[in-house]
């Protein structure tokens, strides 16, 4: 068999997998819906690129095969075709480029009605926290976490007080609602990732690094980390649960907050304390 | 030690009388070439076993050298690769296998066939063997260094291979070292296997640096009279702006290896910051992990190319000989790799684009990523069209080089959409970029190296390889390598993360585990299938068919060895005179489909040669 | 150093020259010895190195809260009773420049094989590096003494102590290493090596008054290191 | 003078240049070592810093190392690749910018 054939057969063998293939991407569950159609887009034009040159070269195999009597064409360059592809390869690259950056500037820049959410990491789960009526997370430190106060967060912040501690590793989300994800590691690298949201950023210790995005259809979804984060990298899950307004309004106001925690602890002194002054 | 010199006077420097004329006044002689400029090197011959075959200073034994010991490495790297595709496709089949064995095989796999075998044997292998034969040196300038460079890869290899002894085991924290993972208790690896690591690295790049001098250095500066840097073949082109690349980018490895080991045993905070462990807050603060990536990435994009332009070379010439024509747009081809090269320097931080940095450098680095792509694709284009209207030579040679393009470019395409950066935000730290990485930089470049043993073998052991078995070797390479990679990207797709021990527990996964087996099953037997490449040496060494003097009818210099192989020195008593540059490939009107660059132009007067 | 005579070829001076250079066969860097060049590419991959450092630590300095310590201040040095700041640095680098044009005139004399001039300015160029490094270290040893280290400092940012010691220590090696080096060399230069082209101990090569100015280029890179580390780390 | 004696001078520099230049480096580092005690701060303080540095680093790089008297092409490719590393430092500068915003924005104590 000549070996153009098998050349080939592997490039339609690639055209039919791409379009019958059963593994492709979940459907999309958030606003980020045109980073698929720049993936699409890149489909097109760079499978486009791949056939024409794959098959080319199939061509050629077939059509200049080694023969005793014939010469090779004698032609160092052409400049003409040289400047022709150079420019279409350019145009090519700018079309495929534009897009991207489009939905990169809109990826950095977070409306202003984001709810933030607080996601923080360690070896191995999360946890979240979400502002309570002030609309603001209090600032946190690494030093401050204890029982007393799982988010680290800074006594002296006013605004820490009243934030929603979710103590799990399932966040509820309001659908339709733009939401800002501040993430924060206290070991080592993580990354908060959910498939169907398409986005993802690393949570880094050290610093606090974000994303954006706003889910448009109520589900459960699971949280993946997918930055190498250590021997329990691979069982490093979390959930998500897309809901209503009137379901997550409903949800909010079963969670603790600071402030809950805070008087629960101290009633818990006090309480201590007058069992000890009963016991006298 | 002074009569193992050359005697000055058995070697002639050429001087201005050996040639002809003058190019001026009265009879305009068309051969003329500049007279001499260096005076001929000396060279040390060594005459026992020792000097000879151990500590060689002649550079094409250290680049056999080069090429066995990367090759040994190699042959670890595929084991282990062997191990986690077991360990993905069948969870549970090797018994011994917990999940810091697997981190660890993956991290040492990575790191070792980027580092150790690629690099090691493009530049240290290729590098060493091809380029005085290819610029018409004797030898490399500094042949002792040379050889020093081999020793500290040799020695960067066994502290390497060291740590998979230690307590604790070599470093699990993947090939791209991240702290605070890498030395944080825990982590596999963390204590002995990081330093190790660590030190092998800044071995091998003390050792590639004396090696790169020599490279650059001979390349400048010892070539022999009329070799033009534009008429040097694309080989050495390729291997030199790789070997710039490695001098200017392993620095950031080195610093970022240095400061590492700091951490790790002086408790300094370069990349620490403050750190909650076990309940524990650790005694570090105020360290930046991000400044590490920046660092590793700064010399790990490089190294990309380092990996690529060598191959891109090579693959032009093949390409060129088996096709019985000139390598289409030279000057384009050139430039190409020069601005590939150039370009590589601003691009780091594209593979970073979800690591938290400063958001605002995504637009930056996204546009300098995708201008790359330019210099890529002409350089893709050239090539087929150097098969436009050649008189193709369908051996093992021209399969590796055809199986390079088309894997290539299907990598080079979804490196597209890695680069740009809205779309990498979904594909990234998934099987999209393992499929990615391994097709652009895993198995193109193998296609090469082994396209280029094929070619070269029979100057290298005067033997040629047995074609049948080198078919074999190709089709269930490139069949097997396309079927791992290509389905991969799907997986990607659907999500599936990168570096996880086992993945089966969600629902969307478990429609990845048919395809897991059947990749893992292709990874064995493509394993498997390069061995046979090991028995057809050993077979060819053998009993193979004597290759005789330009084998290929190529035109480049190193085919114009005296002798076959080439001994000591080279050149014999005269250095080669280079009239032309090495693509005179079906000269219309010539008496042969090519002219080697020492024909003199009064040799093939009234052809169709164009002046180069 | 200067225009070099190549035969059959008329060189031109400026960027036309550098292209005709470029095109021409045998070498690109017109009259530059192998060592030589050898010497300026290794140069440009250990700038890459020290630079490397330097952009770390300004990444370090920038990216912490806590307040870095005045080096004003932490390298003020008691002379008369008064606390002069940066007085030992002022003198390591007087030292370090002299060591410099030292150098630069034994390369001079070295051209001119004036052999006994050259070996002993390369000599004194050894004594002024010896005396770098020894004021190096009882810098090290004063600091160490107030309770700067690696991991931890009393007047603010740990990292101070970590990008103190690294870089100076790596400077320090490159001081001590071409100390080594100098005395080797001044050896050489009196026993006449370069003027009978003597081989070295490990190579081939004939020795040559060349060998002064390449090592003259390490020496002169050391100098300019410190140039940057001065004002980046003493002044900033 | 004649041919062989102009040849040999061609192929060294007067010594007054070495001294010159030795000279002009002690004063300049003095001028930096003033900029320090003299306690300049902002950017004037960046600015006299970063002159006085280049131009000692010039002033060697041209006559200790020769490099005025090296030919265009040695001198450019030692001076090109500076472009990577100037990339490098603008690009590190954004960074640390950043982080430091986000450590002072989210983990500093109080509100």
């Amino acid at each position: 068999m000549h070996p153009g054939i098998i050349f080939f057969l592997v490039i339609l063998g690639s055209v039919l997998f791409h379009i019958f293939t059963p593994w492709y991407w979940t459907d999309v569950a958030s606003n980020w819906g045109g980073m698929d159609d720049t993936i699409t887009l890149t489909f097109w034009i760079g499978g486009g690129v791949f056939i024409a040159v794959c098959l080319f070269m199939v061509y050629c195999v077939f059509k200049f095969s080694y023969k005793e009597e014939r010469r090779a064409e004698y032609k160092p360059e052409d400049k003409k075709l040289e400047k022709i592809l150079t420019w279409a390869t350019t145009i090519g690259v700018v079309a495929l480029l534009a897009p991207g950056l489009v939905i990169w500037n809109n990826y950095v820049n977070v409306p202003k009605n984001a709810i933030e959410v607080d996601v923080m990491a360690w070896q191995w789960g999360w946890q979240y926290r979400l502002p309570g009526k002030d609309g603001k997370l209090g600032t946190t430190q690494i030093v401050n976490i204890n029982d007393d106060n799982p988010f680290g967060i800074n006594s002296d912040d006013p605004y820490g007080k009243d934030d929603v501690m979710i103590q799990s590793d399932v966040l509820n989300l309001q659908n339709d609602k733009p939401v800002k994800i501040l993430l924060r590691s206290v070991d080592v690298l993580h990354n908060w990732y959910v498939p169907q949201f398409r986005a993802k950023m690393d949570a880094v210790p050290g610093i606090v690094t974000y994303y954006w995005f706003e889910p448009n259809k109520v589900g459960e979804y699971e949280v993946l980390c997918v930055e190498y984060c250590g021997v329990g990298h691979y069982a490093m899950r979390g959930g998500v649960i897309v809901q209503d307004e009137k379901d997550y309004k409903n949800w909010l106001g079963q969670q603790e907050t600071y402030a809950d925690l805070i008087a629960k602890q101290e009633n818990k002194e006090i309480n201590k304390k007058q069992l000890a002054k009963k016991t006298d | 030690m002074s009569e193992e010199f050359n005697d000055n006077k058995t070697i002639h420097a050429q001087s201005s009388e050996t040639i002809s004329g003058g190019g001026s006044s009265a009879a305009p002689d068309i051969d003329y070439v500049r007279p001499a400029e260096v005076e001929e090197q000396d060279l040390y011959h060594g005459h026992s076993f020792i000097t000879k075959w151990v500590f060689c200073q002649d550079a094409k034994v250290i680049g056999v050298q080069y090429f066995l010991l990367a090759t040994f490495t190699g042959i670890v790297g595929l084991i282990l690769s062997w191990l986690m595709r077991l360990q993905l496709g069948f969870p549970g089949a090797a018994g011994f296998m917990t999940a810091e064995h697997y981190y660890q095989f993956v991290t040492m796999h990575g790191m070792i066939m980027v580092v150790y075998f690629l690099t090691a044997l493009f530049l240290g292998g290729f590098g060493n063997y091809l380029i005085p034969l290819m610029v018409g040196a004797r030898d490399m300038v500094f042949p002792y260094l040379n050889m020093v460079s081999f020793w500290m890869f040799f020695i960067a290899v066994g502290v390497l291979m060291a740590s998979f002894f230690v307590p604790g085991g070599p470093t699990g924290a993947g090939w791209t070292l991240y702290p605070p993972q890498t030395i944080l208790e825990g982590t596999p690896g963390s204590g002995a296997g990081i330093l190790l690591m660590c030190g092998s690295l800044i071995l091998f790049v003390a050792g590639f640096t004396m090696g790169g001098l020599n490279y650059l250095i001979t390349i400048l500066q010892a070539r022999t009279r009329g070799m033009t840097l534009m008429r040097m073949p694309l080989t050495v082109w390729g291997i030199f702006t790789a070997t710039v690349l490695a001098m200017l980018a392993f620095p950031a490895l080195l610093v970022g290896a240095l400061m590492m080991s700091l951490d790790k045993v002086l408790g300094t905070s370069f990349f620490m910051p403050t750190i909650l462990k076990a309940g524990e807050v650790l005694e570090y603060g105020g360290g930046s992990p991000i400044l590490f990536q920046h660092l590793f990435w700064f010399f790990g994009h490089p190294e990309v190319y380092i990996v690529a332009l060598p191959a891109f070379g090579i693959v032009s010439d093949l390409i060129s000989v088996h096709s019985r024509k000139n390598i289409f747009g030279y000057r384009m081809m050139v430039w190409a790799i020069v601005g590939i090269g150039a370009l590589s320097f601003f691009v780091w931080a594209h593979h970073m684009y979800v690591s938290g940095m400063n958001p605002w450098f995504g637009f930056f680095f996204a546009t300098t990523t995708l201008i790359i792509a330019v210099p890529t694709a002409m350089k893709v284009y050239n090539w087929i069209l150097t098969l436009w209207r050649g008189n193709i030579r369908m051996n093992t040679v021209m399969l590796w080089c055809l199986g390079f393009i088309v894997t290539f470019v299907n990598g080079g395409i979804t490196g597209i959409f890695l680069g740009n950066v809205s779309v990498d935000v979904p594909l990234s730290d998934t099987y999209f970029v393992i499929a990615h990485f391994h097709m652009v930089m895993g198995i193109a470049p193998l296609m090469v190296i082994m396209g280029a043993v094929y070619h070269w073998f029979p100057l290298v052991a005067g033997r040629f390889l047995d074609e049948k078995l080198g078919k074999w070797h190709f089709w269930t390479t490139f069949l097997g390598a396309y079927s791992i990679y290509f389905p991969m990207h799907y997986l990607g797709f659907i999500g599936v993360p990168r570096r996880y021990f086992e993945m089966y527990d969600s629902p969307y996964m478990t429609s990845a585990v048919g395809m897991n087996e059947f990749i893992s099953l292709a990874a064995f037997l493509v394993g498997a299938a390069q061995f046979i490449l090991i028995y057809n040496i050993i077979k060819t060494l053998k009993t193979g068919k004597r290759a005789g003097s330009n084998p290929w009818k190529a035109c480049s210099l190193e085919w114009l060895t005296p002798s076959v192989p080439p001994e000591h020195g080279n050149w014999g008593d005269r250095l080669p005179v280079v009239h032309r540059w090495c693509y005179d490939y079906s000269v219309p009107g010539a008496k042969e489909d090519f002219i080697t660059q020492t024909t003199p132009p009064s040799e093939v007067q009234n052809t169709g040669v164009e002046k180069t | 150093m200067s225009d070099p005579k190549i035969e059959g070829l008329e060189l031109k001076p400026g960027f036309r020259g550098m292209a005709q250079d470029t095109g021409s066969d045998q070498t690109m860097f017109k009259g530059v010895h192998w060592g030589k060049a050898m010497m300026w590419i290794f140069l440009l991959s250990d700038t890459f190195i020290f630079s490397c450092f330097l952009i770390s630590y300004m990444k370090g300095r920038g990216s912490t809260p806590v307040e870095w310590p005045n080096p004003s201040e932490v390298f003020a040095l008691n002379a008369f009773g008064v606390p002069v700041p940066l007085l030992l640095i002022a003198i390591m680098t007087f030292v370090l420049i002299t060591s410099s044009g030292t150098m630069a005139l034994a390369v001079k004399y070295g051209y001119e094989k004036n052999r006994k001039m050259c070996g002993w300015l390369v000599l004194a160029t050894a004594l002024g590096g010896l005396t770098f490094v020894g004021m190096q270290a009882f810098e090290w040893s004063k600091l160490i003494h107030e309770g700067v280290r690696p991991w931890e400092n009393p007047f603010g940012a740990p990292q101070f102590g970590s990008f103190f010691f690294m870089i100076t220590g790596f400077h320090g090696t490159h001081v001590t290493f071409g100390v080594i080096f100098l005395f080797i060399y001044a050896y050489k230069v009196f026993a006449g090596h370069y003027d009978e082209g003597k081989r070295g101990w490990f190579t081939t090569m004939k020795g040559d008054y060349v060998e002064i100015e390449i090592l003259g280029l390490y020496w002169h890179f050391v100098d300019l290191v410190w140039v940057f580390i001065f004002a980046f780390f003493y002044l900033w | 003078m004649d041919e062989t004696k102009k040849k040999e001078q061609a192929s060294t520099h007067k010594i007054g240049i070495y001294l010159w230049i030795w000279g002009l480096l002690f004063v300049l580092s003095f001028f930096s070592y003033m900029v320090d005690w003299y306690q300049f701060q902002g950017m004037l303080r960046w600015s006299l810093i970063l002159f006085f540095m280049f131009l000692k680093a010039g002033l060697i790089m041209a006559f200790f190392m020769h490099l005025f008297w090296e030919r265009y092409a040695l001198v450019n490719v030692l001076l090109w690749p500076m472009t990577a590393i100037a990339c490098f430092i603008f690009l590190m500068v954004a960074e640390f910018e950043y982080t430091l915003f986000t450590r002072i924005f989210y983990f500093a104590v109080g509100g």
